[in-house]
């Protein structure tokens, strides 16, 4: 597949889900919002990846969500009630942010056990075969998730039962507070899919067009093979693991210089260049974002809390 | 009614069950290989072998039953659970609820435990309490050919996963088994013996072990009642408060560790809701806390005996006339 | 004395036991991120972070302390156990039997439960009572700073594989530490008040709720004895039972799921072995069979509450007038 | 390193293996000795790797160990009395055959969690360069052990932590009833090792000879690195999973290619043929291992059962 024409779609998504978090942590400093983790940086990552993806297909994802989320169109009004532990949250309150799940658009079995998505995805791609449904499932998970044994079973099993994952790995440098080169030898996860003979490639993470190209490709193989993938998003946590964190123990340079690719920035910048975008859409985009996630924290904020009575309600089937 | 062995009994049930409804299908390190019979019956897509990765037969199940399909894992031994303890006890017991019931996990995983084949403690634990413990599983061990295929069909139509414990002394003793549909529902005990002076609350293999201690207590004139608890998750405290307020006395019979186990919840509960009825202390014979030992005269000493059942009995019983 | 918080009284039992013994380490997800003050006195070597695997990380710990070092880990929360059962379990648990003694295994492992942070179920699950049941291990829970700051000390040096608990919500209240030795045996409960009306047995943040509780009913005319078990195992039942005997009423509170839990053993000890100075049911308060939600109020109301506890207690006061 | 000469001694230890599994078959065909994980046709890889071995260095091993044990010196008699349950075996008879362990030897933690020995093994190896030990450590697994998760935690900590680790890998085409083929999608476990930019080669695990040259070098480069090195000795299980077991689930002809490579029919033949042993020298080694066994039999039957009243005792340190 060729390279995706720039779009300024993809430019309302990124501000969309930066912005999303921007009201968190501005709430969660406020003491009003729990505190979460961010996705800040990497918007590029998840917004290419989710545009690649079909209504048909599955979406596991883990603690670090909102981008696939919001890029998959969950309403931010939910999802901001979600992490506030409110009724009108996609899961009732009872996930908060980190094990968000919204089956009504595929978004299935979110874990916040790291790792453990990758367990659970080749079940879901099972279930797809076997059932002979439609659409492949797409697998987000982080470089600390790839140091899990879960990483070498799901990929052992996709790989010898030829099922359809599109495993997404978020390679961000950082594993909460342990860089990734404290816990892998070398820089690309990719690189360990040749030894289970999945096919692989790294993209620059934090440029939307590459990865919705890259992502659209890697779909469509795994669409048309029945086989998994590996595509690894080379991309930086620019804000700390969860919020508060004063990012002390992070690398002053390294932080500088990814910061100066900030995907969203990068983005506008090429879409002005491009003329695909002037500058007054540019602050209508974001004005109109601004105000979604100020009548979403409004919605959240009317939403009651679950009663305690049903604390132990909906534990069994 | 046909004969058949507990392994047996099982295989029929998977057998049922898989013609039944198509969504059902088994896995695990090789299934396939040792029970042909149903790879020539289903294929290789519903009857597979796997490789030997405990955690990822169980993901594969959770996500499996989590969209659509309702697998049986057979996890060999109980203590590899231990690999499979995220999959299981994270995921599956907690996924449900924390995503507000968008979905559920119809999955079934077997196990075997126990004492038996004098393998040792790295293939012999009895941890079915750590299920009980945990929120969102069920748990059942059955003592029988007929409870294991009745209770298996039941735990495979069931909608939450079940962890099965298969009871390595049991499985290849025969016993009838009814040919029809024969569900056991889930959660209910079965009284397999009535008496009025005792009550001896038991599952898995020591369920025999307190029958015939039960034989030996009415030489000695004392009735004791047993109750076979067949699931320990959902426990049915109302048949044991029902009994244990008739007789007075209970003691708990188990292989596992006495320590937190399914005993200390049995007796927890009576001490509390049928105290008032109690003429004695409530007792517990269960296994030490300790390693099993894979030499053979350990391995059965780690097990409560009839002869032990009958002498606690006893003292019990004396409690009262003192 | 100085004032220190739950979490620094354990980087000062670190600090204090690896300035002692030169074959303490400590490693784990972030260990030498967060606990940097001990990376710059210990070094790189003895002060490491990891990759983001449990299973691993208990493994490496378990082969060290078989053959020579003293290892600490910290495995963050306490769900993140459930990827590490087995190398705690099955090998640190077992092996030291099974080799028949040749080998042991002083490996202490941190893990933080319980509510506090509202991070849901896959954070926040009290599984104690697993490794309670588990043969060969040894588990802490400490109720204050100065407890813990003891109690790992002395679990630094037992020659057995410990689980030490922190409790969350307690882990940034400040609380007095003594600064010298003081280490706590492990094994050892404490009677936290005494009284001779009611025995409350507890431990980590609910022994505060206790406390609270035991206030109120002084208020009623009441005298609870609060008893914090520190340890869970062993589990110094002979605390418990002393108290019983005097108070005839006993009330278990944890945060934990009541099935099968610590609470369960308590009440099953006694009921047995204290059967006869019992004056009233023996009751247990705990989690209910429900993973924990993430949302405040639901947090909160899973652990039990200094108002229930009163209230059970007074129940059982009146059982008796009764 | 140069290819080792051959060397009868290599042949009677292999036939040493061979005859105490085959008292062990038929003890157990008789009821008197439990049943085990023979290692019948692998014999060439445990001497071989054993030989390459210094008294420094530390051995785990698994459920298939007999042969391990034997080559590094452990008394028949007492391995029996274990296998059999008695006070007189290696672990008093808590172990029976699965986890046996014998300190004094260097053959530490024996595991028969499949895959344990693999998470064990980066910490025994971090002790000997903590404190400045010498010697190595061999970690014995299979290929289906190499599936489980504990393969890839294991090997990205040795290789991020620089142990010493030799990881021998047997890969003897079965896990239990699964043959390889079901259950990794390529033919040789070694391919794995390359990911984690750790040196790997798989050898001939039928011609001792072979295997003994390979783990020299092998363990060598270890040694002198400080670094894990994986070694594949290619084999096959030609007796069955554990006894009794009929193997009606394996290819014939599978079965009957590799038993015409057994390993020590092959070397008694070479040994011959180089004129480096004659046929009655042969014939002697056999007498003299045969009475070693008989010996180790009548050792173990008169040792008796340990007493159930230590049932609970050692627990605890
Ligand atoms: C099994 C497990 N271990 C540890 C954690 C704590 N934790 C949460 S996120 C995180 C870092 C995850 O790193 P990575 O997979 O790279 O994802 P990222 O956060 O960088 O997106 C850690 C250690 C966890 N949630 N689950
Ligand atoms: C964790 C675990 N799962 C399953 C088993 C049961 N089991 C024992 S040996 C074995 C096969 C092991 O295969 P491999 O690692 O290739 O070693 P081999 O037996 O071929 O020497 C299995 C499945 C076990 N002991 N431990
Ligand atoms: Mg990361
Ligand atoms: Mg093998």
């Amino acid at each position: 597949m060729n390279a995706t024409p720039s779009n300024p779609r993809l430019l309302e998504q990124m501000l969309l889900v930066r912005a999303y978090e921007e009201a968190i942590v501005a709430g969660s400093a406020a003491g009003q919002v729990p505190g979460t983790c961010t996705s800040v940086g990497q918007e590029a990552a998840a917004v290419g990846v989710v545009n690649a993806l079909s209504a048909d297909d599955l979406i596991l994802t883990n603690h670090r969500s909102a981008g696939h989320l919001l890029a998959r169109g969950a309403d931010p009004g939910r999802l901001l009630a979600e992490v506030m532990g409110r009724r009108d949250g996609y899961c009732g309150g009872r996930s908060g942010s980190l094990h968000i799940s919204v089956k009504e658009l595929g978004v299935v079995l979110t874990s916040t056990i790291v790792g453990a998505e990758l367990s659970l995805a080749t079940g879901v791609a099972l279930s797809r075969t076997m059932l002979g449904q439609p659409g492949i499932v797409a697998c987000f998970f982080g470089d600390g998730a790839a140091c899990e044994g879960s990483f070498h079973e799901s990929l052992n099993l996709a790989a010898l039962w030829k099922l359809p994952v599109l495993y997404v790995c978020e390679n961000n440098h950082w594993q909460a507070f342990v860089h990734r080169r404290e816990a892998i030898g070398h820089e690309h996860v990719a690189d360990w899919a040749a030894g289970y003979r999945i096919v692989a490639r790294t993209v620059d993470g934090n440029d939307v067009d590459a990865v919705l190209a890259a992502a659209s490709e890697a779909a469509a193989r795994v669409r048309e093979s029945g086989q998994p993938f590996l595509l690894e998003t080379y991309t930086y946590r620019t804000r700390g693991h969860f919020e508060p964190d004063d990012q002390g123990y992070v690398d002053a340079a390294e932080l500088a210089a990814w910061r100066a690719r900030d995907p969203i920035a990068r983005y506008r910048e090429r879409l002005l260049d491009a003329g695909m975008l002037t500058a007054a859409e540019a602050d209508e985009l974001a004005a109109r974002v601004t105000s979604r996630i100020a009548a979403a924290r409004a919605f959240a904020d009317a939403s009651p809390y679950p009663s305690a009575a049903d604390l132990a309600s909906g534990v069994y089937a | 009614m046909p004969t058949l062995t507990l392994h047996d009994a099982v295989g029929a049930a998977l057998a049922e069950e898989m013609r039944r409804d198509g969504s059902v299908l088994v896995f695990g390190e090789g299934v396939a290989t040792k029970r042909h019979d149903l790879l020539t019956e289903f294929g290789a897509l519903r009857v597979r072998n796997t490789p030997l990765a405990e955690g990822i037969i169980a993901g594969t199940a959770v996500g499996a039953a989590g969209t659509g399909l309702r697998p049986v894992i057979d996890l060999l031994f109980a203590p590899f659970l231990c690999y499979a303890m995220d999959e299981l006890v994270n995921s599956a017991g907690k996924l449900r609820y924390l995503s507000g019931g968008q979905f559920s996990f119809p999955l079934v995983t077997l196990a075997m435990t126990g004492a038996g084949w004098g393998v040792g403690a790295q293939h012999n634990h009895n941890l079915e309490a750590w299920f009980v413990h945990s929120p969102g599983l069920k748990v059942v061990m059955p003592s029988n050919p007929a409870d294991a295929k009745g209770l298996l069909k039941a735990a495979i139509r069931d909608d939450n996963p079940v962890l099965f414990f298969l009871d390595i002394g049991l499985l290849y003793q025969p016993g009838e088994v009814p040919e029809q549909e024969a569900v056991v529902p889930l959660g209910q005990a079965a009284v397999a013996r009535e008496g009025r002076d005792v009550t001896l609350v038991s599952y898995g293999k020591t369920v025999q072990h307190c029958l015939q201690a039960a034989d030996s207590l009415a030489a000695a004139g004392i009735a004791a009642e047993v109750i076979d608890l067949r699931s320990l998750k959902p426990l049915d405290t109302g048949i044991v408060l029902a009994s244990v307020t008739r007789t007075g006395r209970l003691l708990v019979v188990h292989e596992a560790n006495r320590l937190c186990g399914v005993g200390a919840e049995t007796a927890a509960v009576v001490a509390e809701e049928a105290f008032a009825a109690l003429k004695a202390p409530i007792v517990r014979l269960g296994g030490p806390d300790a390693p099993v030992a894979a030499s053979f005269p350990l391995e059965q000493a780690f097990v409560p005996r009839p002869e032990a059942i009958v002498s606690a009995a006893e003292r019990l019983c004396r409690h009262h006339s003192a």
